[in-house]
């Protein structure tokens, strides 16, 4: 079952060296009112696996430019200046991931695998320290599952056992990041009463979700 | 790049296509190719973040919060499109289930390796989906400039930037001339109107093949 | 089973969850669990075909040709019910997101092993879903009568037939006592009233622990 | 592009030897009036790929009992006693695999990965033969990706690119089997025009699929 709290209440439950999956898609489907408690809470020290830093003034891209991110599995930060300086400086650990293999890593670990294995990124640098496997001639990469102790999420409707819906290209990696956190979050448009969302139009069943926030009006 | 240019790369791009393929188009140059499908043709437009069935910009004022699409341009959908998550998304990407993937280049070279999302001691943006989609698309269409701002060619025996995959590349479109990857090597296609064979050869650092006949477009 | 054995133990496995508990329950004398839920506790059922929020058993004559649950028998659902994929389902199975799963067993062992699909050289019906909950639940409830048909111990110093997972039971209710997998060893944590320790221990091939303090249920 | 086509004409493109993928659950939500033009039709030498092996008379039970199949992967036989028969006889040869493995390695082939990690079948027969990996302490069975030929699936709905919802219960292995195929055929209840689902209620979406055939009634 869930419980609703306050985005402060989020954002007090996470400690320093915390690992986040946030969902989002450069912001669109970024759970910004829990982003807004943290930086109003002055997180520090969190690591971010998220599909892209966003922009310096939405979405992920706000826990950066406060410098309260030292570590992060990315697939993109073409849109984020100040992760660009902050790793040139050495304040920010970035490991790149292709966008594909993130997705299915952190798929796993909400799955209960350890892995998978994946064509992509062979012969390029994402290669580099990793175990090949070839299967009937075929080489694949291993990729291990990414951990993370919350998964900070952004839907559109929950229902009070925390079943969703997303809206259009809001729901991107919100569903995968969702099934991954020992502890997920879910920031909602509306929260609506037991038995008012059809059972075939759930995408994330409630058992992935553990609190539910009410999203600021924007 | 000259919107003539542009438009004659988006057009050119846009003959690759048979009715009711799958396409995923990268930002930028790529894009273009969507404003000349020819009449008849239906292609679907993927966009990773999450749609199959991307439609055009949508008017002013009458953009939606939660539509945009892989470059973060709000975008619209057509009748017939579906929405799904990321992994899903890359599911489709990576399982070869899209017919042609177009994506912009710093670099091919002749074994169809490509390099377009490094820049070692620059901005490093990421390679977002862009090694998933070379590594899956049935189809991978390089479009670019033929050559840098310099003027040196982008079209190389051998690659010198990071790769976003190993000898994935299928054919190349530039402004100057449309190029096939074989197994052999780089099959020189066809050649931009105005330009001959000797202009092409010239701007390209890679060993071009000539097959005895050689269009225009 | 007698009927009030079958109630007995369904009783005690429903005082092992808590409100809000997502449970997985096998097919056979688990199910029986579900009648027995405590005033108060609201448990969620997962069938593994696809469903969170089963429900009862419906009405004769409402049947629905497309609910069942994962032993073919047709089911209802409740409301917060939802619908989704097999691959998604065992991702919720094997992700240790469901609180409890109870099954049946042929054999447990000290070790916590459990075998319960298998027996060569008999129809072999595979083993479904069950090597995934076994593996993936936070809690592994084995449910069973104490002893075979022939009066044989199902509780065992070391399984002899194939395993369906290694070490993963946590607890072991049966028509004659509760008992509770630890590192150390099985642990006899209750005794079915009207019966001796005496009676248990005999009844029981593996060494059991008795702790100082053993109740009645 | 979606076709639709009549079940012959589905029976007839199957071929000696091919391998499919067959959605259901002990027959509910089985593609039966594609199973049934391939009994008609006298297919043989299959290879399945099902979660369970169904009834005698209902769902891939009847290929089975009409002797169609020569192999199989398969997590549950119990409701089907001719496949034990030509089992014990020699006469199919049978993997069986854990439903929760089956599905992602069903997955993987749809989703192009070459297999994945997963502790289901340790210190079990399961795990015969089969590469183990260690990762941070934890040992996990590396299992292939399976690929099929045909996807033979039940939808509920289907507009005409192919797109997909299903009904309740009956979705269960489809979805996935759907992803799998290098030639998917939806048997479906109706079809609808394009336009008619809403995007967010779909579920496959129609690139996964190449033809349509409208289930018969039942």
């Amino acid at each position: 079952m869930v419980q609703i709290i306050s985005p402060a209440e989020a954002a007090a439950m996470i400690k320093p060296g915390n690992r986040l999956a946030i969902g989002g898609f450069l912001a669109v489907g970024a759970p910004e009112t829990i982003i807004d408690a943290m930086v109003e809470n002055g997180n520090k020290d969190l690591h971010i696996i998220v599909i892209a830093s966003d922009w310096e003034d939405r979405g992920v891209g706000k826990l950066v430019v406060n410098k309260m991110v030292k570590s992060a599995q990315v697939s993109h930060m073409g849109t984020n200046k100040a992760i660009q300086a902050q790793m040139n400086a050495g304040e920010i650990d970035i490991e790149l991931v292709p966008q594909g293999t993130l997705m299915e890593r952190v798929r796993a670990f909400g799955a209960g695998l350890g892995g998978i294995l994946t064509p992509t990124g062979l012969g390029t640098i994402v290669a580099e320290g990793k175990q090949i496997i070839t299967l009937e001639g075929k080489d694949y990469l291993l990729e291990t599952a990414i951990p993370s102790d919350f998964a900070l999420i952004k839907a559109h409707k929950a229902d009070k056992l925390g079943n969703l819906t997303y809206r259009k290209t809001a729901r991107n990696s919100n569903p995968i990041m969702a099934m991954a956190g020992k502890i997920t979050i879910a920031e909602v448009d509306e929260i609506v009463e037991i038995g008012e969302l059809d059972p075939e139009e759930v995408i994330t069943p409630g058992i992935f979700v553990n609190y539910l926030i009410l999203a600021k009006e924007n | 790049m000259a919107l003539d240019k542009r438009a004659m790369i988006g057009a050119r791009i846009a003959k690759e296509f048979k009715d009711g393929d799958y396409v995923n188009l990268g930002i930028g140059l790529p894009t273009e190719a969507a404003n000349h499908i020819p009449e008849g043709i239906n292609v679907i437009f993927q966009s990773e973040n999450g749609l199959l069935g991307a439609g055009p910009k949508p008017p002013e004022g009458q953009e939606d919060k939660d539509m945009i699409n892989a470059g973060g341009g709000y975008i619209t959908c057509i009748p017939g499109a579906s929405f799904f998550d990321s992994a899903t998304s890359f599911a489709i990407i990576r399982g070869s289930h899209i017919d042609a993937t177009v994506l912009g280049a710093l670099q091919v070279d002749q074994e169809g390796n490509l390099a377009n999302w490094l820049i070692p001691g620059k901005m490093i943006p990421g390679m977002g989906g862009a090694m998933d989609l070379v590594t899956g698309a049935k189809k991978v269409i390089v479009a670019m400039e033929h050559c840098d701002k310099y003027g040196k060619s982008k079209i190389l025996k051998k690659c010198t930037l990071p790769l976003t995959a190993k000898g994935k590349v299928n054919l190349i479109i530039t402004d100057m001339a449309v190029i096939e990857v074989c197994a052999e090597g780089l099959y020189l296609r066809e050649i931009a109107a105005g330009l001959t064979l000797e202009n092409v050869i010239q701007a390209t650092e890679a060993e071009l093949i000539i097959p005895e006949r050689v269009n225009t477009f």
